[in-house]
């Protein structure tokens, strides 16, 4: 209700500044009017222009009249005007061949086409106060490419067209084809960077970061969309699976047989027939030169900006990078050069989904803080009559039959089903509507409600999932319980999939209404829940990303408490000199420290400990412990920002050398002792110490970057030094490759090594030798530096305290785990709690700074309101819980608990459920042995009934 | 008060459950006396089917109030006497778990007649093989059944024996005049003083080869409760009551697992399906478990709970 | 079982996957044998092991949990 | 033409059986016969169960002697299992034999067994029962129902459950006995040895001898005689010790549990259910009370038989009594009930002693980390019915992959048919029969009960 879609439109100006902008808008027509579509597809189906399917990347045909895909939000349908005969032939208004076509608008059951019309775009003008820059990005179009012959050979697709070849939606339904020959390929190649990592011919010189992994996972999946055995390969430069959990999935990938082929393919053979390719490329091992064929080959290819989005930036003023994307800072990472406009997602560069779900966040955190004032002068709210009482009362439902124009009544005999629920118990009146969605019907709705004193509603019609909240409103509006309602889907999961069987399918409607009468008889009115929220945050670890998180929290207005466990703030950005960009980290910290302890709604403490926790989402309750003194508080939602440390390597001589660094300790040590680095006789990095092998397997992240820091310093001071990397792959992801780029052309030596063949480290006299093999030459190379540097791993700090008080979940090497990977990766999966920086994962400042950002706004959506409702489907305790505790464990978010209560002296035990936490899963209903626990709305009682009631004819 | 006339029968039972209405205790005499007339009851009346002096063709029990049955069902007499009693009483109560749910005789649901008698008679050690008894006996029906699977069943006093309180509690009701006396729906748990805390880590269960933690100077409250020590307790599906009105379960109070005399929770309940739900949901492999139906359908066999497997 | 008869088979659809799919599948308008009573519930964790034999004792030919 | 007598069903025992008598046409016995009316299967049902929890099953066996099948079974998994048992843990088993063996011995004798003696056999149906004992001596009767009660609940209270227990498992027992316990217990016992030595004394002196008559008539036969002794003395042992197989002439050979197969074969007849037990050595069996083949009996009479002398000074007393006046052995069938309770003395007395024995305090109880493992075992104690014996053997996991029980009731199935025919000759002639005839061919049964 508060968010204002405008589709089909486009930017066309800004004036004014932050805080109060006037952006113009061009907003085209749909042509269809949103407010009548149904969205029942009949136009598409009518529709004789076909038009080649952007969606399927062009793979295979749409209509004039379409939706772009399946969960198009809002889903309405619209008409291409470009393509549409009737508009290419000159409209209501052409002067010549005046356009003829209209099946459209003749089939539209709902009357939501009317080509008589004007159809103008409209130029709205739009006052706000920040403005957030997230168009996306376009996968590069590697036509240009001869070498790749996409445009030669069928059988060489794109990533993307690839995805929807893979789709069950996609243009061979799922089961995979190639386009040459209609045949299931067997073998597939995919060559990586194609568009990235290449100044030679595209100029992105960057790494787009996610290719790598989507490949990978384009490989693995492959086999559910195929029959036999298929033969994957992967052609790379580096694999650059930096993600959280990612390095796992490759290792997973390679045990499934998806071959790693380190190898930059220069050119495309044809092959066989005009289908599949060759390629030819080296054997790592050999070194022969081989050719091989394969049935499809996939270019893994990069993202770029569109042109449309570079003429956005140029429209508001913004800055781009010499990549095109926007120009961004580490300590600001959604701000754009123009105050009050920020950007995020792959405007900023290329970034996977939880991290543009993380930059989207706290982009909405930066553009908020300076509206924070006017927060919820503009939101709207419903009010309704009250509720009328029905506890105790027999069931009268009433059942509405939704014809759907013929959506349903075209397939079902409406009228016979209309009869045939008249006959059903508990109900008292049944109509028949032709649309039950639209708003006249809501009206008449109320009334039969009110005529036929109706205490349980069924609409038989489409989906719950789409209208179900209409319907609830129009029970309240009528002032029933809205949980006195029911659906039986007869479109979506009938007529629309049984359209050839109108007996089976009107069968199949009878049961359907059948079920959910008998299930609405059994519904009671639910009662509203909500919490009371406690509008202040508390914020665990003090360091970088917590300061942030707690700045933030503070700008928005909440009263905030920050503990840390040590004596000062900063953690481990004390160690840190600079950004990747090169920015000073000192200053900045120096800064936010003093910021966040001089900040009125900002308490820290220091030298604190979380002991203990009450309470959930909106009302936590806990005692920490401050320089040894207990001390309660209270706060609505938790950030938390525990960190990490830098892994303390138990190889390669470290701590029985002092020649042997970590990447911390050598910072320190240039800084400490820059002149040494004249006398200096060379320096070696070791990459990968203590990260990606079997007992730690994940990417840290930031020590490839930190490394090519670290060596492109000690060749500007010293030229002539010989730097050496011994590495596995390089993971200067996103524009951080310009800085490999930069090390390997000031002379670094790059020598790669595999796990089985690490490099060693002795000491011949008093020189410090490292033997790595080279992989090149084959042959064991001994250097004797005056450095060694460890880019040694990120490790999670110790959570198990954590973990016992919220119950939260961590990953197997002991990260904090978010609520969803992907789509909340700023969440944690108990309600009300958030985590940035090191805990959730290693990341270099900027990630952890947007992180913290993002904590913020996810946070605010919670402290926002001072009373938080809850949806009633939750679970409840029967009186056949007895105690017996099974569910307890079983509750994935921690919402059980047990509790003893007394009857005639003698003690008993039961499960008491807290509401905020519980998700009405039923987890717990499913476990109960005795049905002691159900979910309201779903109880084993109402889910058997309709079992009983599918069954009933059998 | 006058007396009310009862009548008892056994029949696929060991007498436990007439042990345990002895184990009514002193009250018991009082209510011979002055309450209860027993018409017929086998274990202590000399009350005959076919007259006194076995000469009547057809069988025949005296009319009651109240008839009183244990143990199930599971050959042509037990059908016969069951359903005179059925038609001779006024409120017939199923007595104990045999009564109820077909107890641990049903457990014989898993096999055929067939497979029974050429084990009993031909396969067995000490037996000379022999052909099956047929005369003057009656014949097995073809598995064990719970009563109310063959007659209309008013009043269910499960436990293997049940517990006194509850027969007691039964027959004070039915005296006063009440037709109807319910056993409590909650599980052995209810009853379990011992302490939970989480089920996790049930990867494995242990089998009563090793003994549960417990310091024997101390209540049963001070005992981590049986199933997360690691044993398969049948506390949660089994129907509370063993340890009478206020008493903890008799088997923990022996510090041993229960096993489900009790039967299901309530009419219906399929102890069976409901644990190995709850225990896989716990992370219990179901795979793992052994003799998954000669443990959790020990007790409870009848009312098709225990089928014979389907043998290729 | 001289008889040929019609399956029924009965299915649990998770509200967020295996319903939205079934619902995607009538967008998409997949045709599919009308053979199947599908009840919708917030999470397949959310079905009791009984429910399942339950369906299977009243005559269903075949239940699909699907989440 | 004759006609057949259908006493159904046999009353005042424990399990199911009638009696057909059939009588010819000028209306004497031509024959009559105990009919074992049903088949429960255990032997079958254990299969595949693992072993330690087969003593949690056979329990249901019978419900008046739980505690023997339950111990039995629990010493025959100990032996599949290759398991000593601390002595604690073997002795506290044995104490709750014995005072399982007390509350079992005044319920038959007073509840089931009396009523024949005390209100006589001829009395009718309606008041020849316990309800009849409370009308003829209301005291004594709710002294009895009290002591039994008591006994009882002693044992529940101890062991958790005394019907179909479980305090006894594999490797030992289930929990220590606590030194307030044993004290409570002691008090209870010593008041039970009280009343069980009231008890023998009243039989001995004003019931059996009104009915002497009946004594040397009813269901008498020759046979031999199965129980357990003491190997160190041949004293009367009901709960671990080596089997005597006595024959009628007092001969006997004695041997372990686990020789069992080589004396005792089971024999089938189409028209009961139970098999016929038989002693291998003598002969195939033949049923005829006037030359009986190959039988012998167990319970009581039979282990008072068998013995050399009692365990425990008391009960010796009363042996050297019966002794005196019926010898050894006597094939009187009913001075079952008389040796019953000079059994219920001596087990009273091995209760007490048991009790006063420091060791029973101990806190080792059971063995530990016991291993399933493939194994024979044959367990045996001896029942209120006679000698019990279970035998199974396991496979690698300790699961039952066989079984074979011979219990009390089935080693007497050939003298009961035997008495039962014996005594509707012996009451039944020229067509003359009455309930209290009948009654007594019962009570030839009932001797037998526990």
């Amino acid at each position: 209700m508060n968010i204002e879609l405008l589709t089909l439109a486009e930017v066309e100006g800004i004036s004014g500044r932050e805080g109060n902008f006037n952006v113009k808008v061009r907003q085209k027509s749909r042509i269809i009017d949103m407010d009548k579509c149904i969205a029942c597809n009949l136009c598409a189906e009518k529709c004789p222009k076909k038009v080649p399917d952007e969606f399927n990347e062009g793979l295979d045909k749409r209509k004039s009249a379409y939706i772009k895909y399946g969960q198009t939000v809002p889903l309405k349908y619209a008409i291409e005007k470009e393509t549409c005969i009737f508009f290419v032939k000159g409209g209501n208004k052409g002067k010549k061949g005046k356009g003829k076509c209209r099946a459209c608008e003749k089939y539209c059951p709902t009357g939501a086409i009317d080509l008589d019309q004007d159809f103008q775009d409209e130029i709205k003008e739009i006052s706000v106060g920040s403005v957030i820059l997230t168009p996306g990005f376009k996968p590069f179009d590697p036509s240009a490419f001869d070498t790749y012959a996409y445009t030669q050979f069928k059988d060489v697709v794109t990533s993307m067209e690839y995805e929807r070849l893979l789709s069950s939606n996609g243009p061979c339904m799922g089961h995979l084809t190639r386009p040459s020959d209609g045949q299931e390929p067997k073998k597939i190649a995919w060559l990586q960077c194609v568009g990235s990592r290449n100044i030679n011919k595209c100029d992105n010189g960057y790494c787009s970061s996610v290719c790598c992994m989507y490949a990978i996972k384009q490989s693995m999946v492959t086999a559910e969309h195929t029959t036999g055995d298929t033969d994957q390969a992967i052609f790379y430069m580096d694999i650059r699976t930096h993600g959280k959990e990612f390095d796992k999935y490759f290792e997973q990938a390679k045990e499934n047989g998806v071959r790693f082929v380190q190898s930059r393919i220069h050119t495309v053979y044809p092959g066989q027939d005009g289908c599949g390719v060759k390629v030819e490329y080296f054997n790592d091992q050999t070194g022969e030169r081989v050719k091989e064929e394969f049935d499809l080959l996939v270019l893994s290819v990069g993202l770029e900006n569109s042109k449309s989005s570079v003429d956005l930036a140029e429209v508001l003023g913004v800055e781009l990078d010499k990549y095109k994307f926007a120009e961004s800072s580490s300590f600001a990472p959604s701000a754009t050069n123009v105050p009050g406009i920020y950007a995020s997602g792959c405007y900023q560069g290329p970034k996977d989904i939880p991290q543009s779900v993380t930059d989207a966040s706290c982009a909405a955190a930066s553009a908020s803080i300076s509206l924070s004032s006017q927060r919820g002068t503009l939101t709207q709210e419903r009010t309704f009559p009250p509720e009328k009482e029905v506890a105790g009362e027999e069931p009268r439902v009433g059942v509405f039959v939704c014809s759907c124009g013929i959506n349903i009544a075209g397939t079902i005999d409406v009228n016979e089903l209309v009869e045939y629920s008249k006959s059903l118990p508990n109900v008292v009146m049944v109509e028949n509507n032709l649309f039950s969605c639209s708003q006249d019907t809501q009206v008449m709705l109320k009334d039969k409600i009110q005529e036929h004193n109706l205490n349980r509603v069924v609409v038989a019609a489409c989906t719950p999932r789409t209208h179900e909240p209409l319907f609830r409103e129009t029970m309240k509006d009528a002032g029933l319980n809205e949980y006195l309602f029911e659906m039986a889907n007869i479109r979506n999961q009938n007529s629309w999939v049984h359209g050839k069987e109108p007996e089976k399918a009107l069968d199949k409607a009878r049961d359907q209404v059948r079920m959910a009468v008998v299930k609405a008889s059994m519904l009671q009115p639910l009662e509203h829940l909500s919490v009371n929220v406690n509008q202040s945050a508390l914020v665990v670890g003090g360091g970088l990303s917590g300061m942030v998180s707690a700045l933030g929290l503070a700008d928005q207005g909440y009263e905030t408490i920050l503990l840390e466990k040590a004596d000062k703030l900063g953690g481990n950005a004390w160690n840190l000199a600079s950004t990747w960009r090169g920015e000073q980290i000192k200053p900045y910290l120096e800064d936010l420290i003093s910021r966040v302890e001089n900040h009125s709604s900002i308490k820290v403490y220091k030298n604190a400990q979380l002991k203990t926790n009450k309470g959930a989402v909106g009302d936590f309750v806990s005692e920490i412990e401050v320089n040894g003194e207990k001390k309660a508080i209270k706060y609505g939602i938790a950030v938390v920002c525990t960190g990490g440390q830098e892994h303390k390597p138990q190889e390669y001589l470290y701590g029985q050398d002092e020649r042997v660094f970590t990447h911390l300790e050598f910072d320190r040590e240039m800084s400490e002792h820059a002149p040494a680095l004249d006398k200096a006789k060379g320096a070696v990095f070791i990459q990968c110490v203590g990260s990606r092998e079997p007992d730690r397997p994940y990417c840290s992240r930031v020590c490839c970057t930190h490394t090519m820091h670290s060596a492109i310093k000690l060749k500007k001071a010293n030229p002539k030094m010989p730097v050496y990397v011994l590495y596995r792959d390089i993971r200067t992801y996103g524009a951080r490759e310009d800085l490999y780029k930069e090390a390997r052309e000031l002379g670094v030596v790059f020598i790669q090594y595999d796990l089985d063949n690490k490099p060693r480290v002795s000491k011949d006299g008093d020189d410090l030798v490292v033997m790595a093999r080279d992989h090149i030459l084959y042959r064991d190379v001994e250097i004797r530096p005056s450095y060694l540097v460890l880019a040694s791993a990120v490790v999670p700090t110790e959570h198990k305290n954590l973990v016992e008080l919220y119950k939260c979940g961590l990953n197997s090497e002991g990260f904090l785990q978010e609520a969803h990977a992907k789509l909340r990766p700023v969440d944690m999966s108990v309600d009300g709690m958030f985590l940035a920086g090191l805990c959730h994962y290693p990341k270099p400042v900027d990630e952890c700074i947007a992180q913290a950002q993002a904590a913020v706004s996810r946070a605010s959506t919670i402290l926002s309101r001072s009373v938080m409702p809850l949806d009633s489907i939750k679970s409840f305790v029967t009186e056949n819980c007895d105690g017996c505790a099974i569910c307890v464990d079983t509750c994935p978010y921690g919402a059980i608990g047990l509790t003893d209560y007394d009857v005639e002296g003698v003690q008993h035990k039961k499960i008491e459920t807290n509401k905020a936490l519980c998700k009405g899963c039923g987890i717990c209903e499913a476990t109960c042995p005795k049905q002691g626990v159900f979910v309201h709305g779903f109880t084993n009682e109402q889910l058997r009934a309709q079992v009983h009631a599918a069954l009933e004819n059998v | 008060m006058t007396k009310v006339t009862v009548a008892e029968e056994w029949l696929n039972a060991c007498a436990g459950c007439e042990i345990a209405i002895l184990n009514v205790g002193d009250v018991l005499v009082d209510l011979l006396v002055n309450n209860l007339d027993f018409v017929h009851i086998p274990v202590i009346l000399d009350k005959k089917y076919f007259g006194q002096t076995g000469e009547e063709e057809h069988l025949s029990i005296p009319e009651a109030v109240v008839g009183i049955v244990s143990g199930g069902v599971r050959n042509e007499e037990h059908k016969e006497v069951l359903l005179e009693m059925r038609k001779k009483c006024q409120i017939l109560i199923a007595l104990g778990t045999c009564a109820t749910d077909g107890g641990i005789p049903a457990m014989i649901n898993m096999y055929s007649d067939e497979e029974l008698k050429q084990f009993y008679y031909k396969d067995s050690l000490t037996t000379d093989p022999a052909e099956y008894p047929t005369e003057h006996i009656p014949p097995l029906l073809d598995q064990c059944y719970a009563l109310d699977e063959l007659v209309k069943v008013d009043l269910y006093l499960p436990g293997c024996p049940p517990h006194p309180d509850w027969i007691a509690g039964a027959v004070l009701a039915l005296l006063e005049g009440k037709t109807e006396y319910r056993m409590p729906e909650k599980s052995v748990c209810d009853s379990c003083p011992t302490i939970r805390e989480s089920k996790k880590g049930l990867a494995d269960i242990k089998r009563m080869l090793s003994a549960p933690e417990f310091d024997p100077e101390k209540p049963l409250d001070e005992m981590r409760c049986l199933l997360e020590q690691g044993f398969l307790c049948l506390g949660p599906v089994t129907g509370v009551g063993c340890g009478g009105h206020k008493g903890a379960p008799r088997c923990i109070s022996a510090r041993v697992p229960c096993r489900g005399c009790y039967g299901p929770v309530r009419k219906g309940a399929k102890p069976l399906v409901d644990y190995m739900g709850a225990l896989a949901s716990v992370g219990f492999d179901p795979n793992k478990m052994p003799d998954r139906r000669g443990y959790l359908a020990r007790f409870s066999g009848a009312h098709g709970t225990l089928k014979r497997p389907v043998r290729r | 079982m001289a008889e040929h008869k019609e399956p029924v088979i009965v299915g649990f659809l998770c509200n967020w996957c295996a319903y939205a799919g079934a619902d995607l599948a009538g967008v998409s308008r997949l045709q599919y044998p009308p053979n199947m009573r599908a009840i919708r519930v917030m999470c397949s964790g959310m079905v009791h092991p009984n429910l399942v034999v339950e369906a299977l004792e009243k005559g269903a030919d075949g239940v699909l949990v699907l989440g | 033409m004759g006609k057949t007598l259908n006493i159904a069903p046999i009353t005042r025992i424990e399990g199911h059986a009638s009696v057909a008598v059939h009588l010819d046409d000028t209306g004497n016995v031509s024959d009559a016969r105990l009919h074992v009316l049903s088949l429960r299967g255990f032997e079958q049902f254990v299969l595949g169960r693992p072993v330690e929890e087969v003593s949690r099953i056979v329990t249901r066996i019978c419900g008046i002697c739980p505690w023997q099948h339950h111990l039995a079974a629990n010493k025959a998994a100990d032996e599949c299992l290759g398991l000593e048992l601390p002595p604690t843990g073997r002795k506290l088993r044995e104490l709750c034999q014995m005072m399982a063996y007390i509350p079992d011995k005044i319920l038959h004798f007073y509840f089931l067994a009396a009523p024949d003696f005390v209100l006589g056999p001829d009395a009718d149906y309606s008041v020849r029962n316990v309800v009849g004992i409370v009308g003829a001596n209301p005291e004594l009767a709710k002294k009895v129902v009290h002591m039994r009660y008591k006994a009882q609940m002693m044992l529940e209270k101890f062991a958790g459950k005394v019907i179909h227990p479980i305090a006894g498992v594999v490797g030992g027992f289930s929990k220590p006995l606590k030194e307030e316990e044993r004290k409570e217990i002691l008090e209870g016992i010593q008041e039970l040895k009280e009343f069980s030595l009231f008890t023998i004394k009243f039989a001995r002196e004003e019931v059996f001898p009104k009915y002497l008559d009946a004594v040397k008539v009813l269901g008498v036969f020759p046979s031999g005689y199965l129980g357990t002794v003491r190997p160190s003395d041949g004293a009367l042992e009901l709960y671990d010790g080596e089997l005597r197989l006595m024959d009628q002439n007092g001969e006997y050979d004695q041997f372990k549990y686990s020789e069992y197969m080589n004396y005792i074969g089971e024999h089938t007849e189409p028209w009961s259910y139970l098999k016929f037990p038989y002693a291998k050595k003598w002969g195939a069996l033949k049923l005829d009370e006037n030359d009986p083949v190959g039988v012998y009996r167990a319970n009581t009479l039979a282990r008072i038989n068998v013995c050399d002398r009692m365990a425990t000074p008391l009960a010796q007393e009363e042996l050297d009594i019966f002794r005196k006046e019926f010898g050894r052995p006597t094939h009187l069938t009913l001075l079952y009930h008389w040796a019953r309770l000079i059994e219920l003395v001596q087990a009273s007395e091995r209760a007490e002693e048991l009790l006063n024995d420091p060791e029973i305090t101990g806190r080792e109880i059971r063995c530990q980390d016991i291993q399933p493992r493939a194994g024979e075992g044959v367990g045996c104690v001896e029942a209120a019915r006679g000698t019990l014996l279970h035998h199974f053997k396991t496979d690698e996991n300790g699961f039952v992959t066989m079984a074979n029980m011979i219990v009390g009731t089935t080693h007497n199935n050939a003298p009961m048919n035997l008495s039962v025919r014996q005594a509707a000759k012996a009451v039944i002639k020229d067509g003359k029969y009455d309930q209290g005839l009948l009654n007594r061919v019962e009570m030839a049964i009932r001797a037998y009960d526990p």
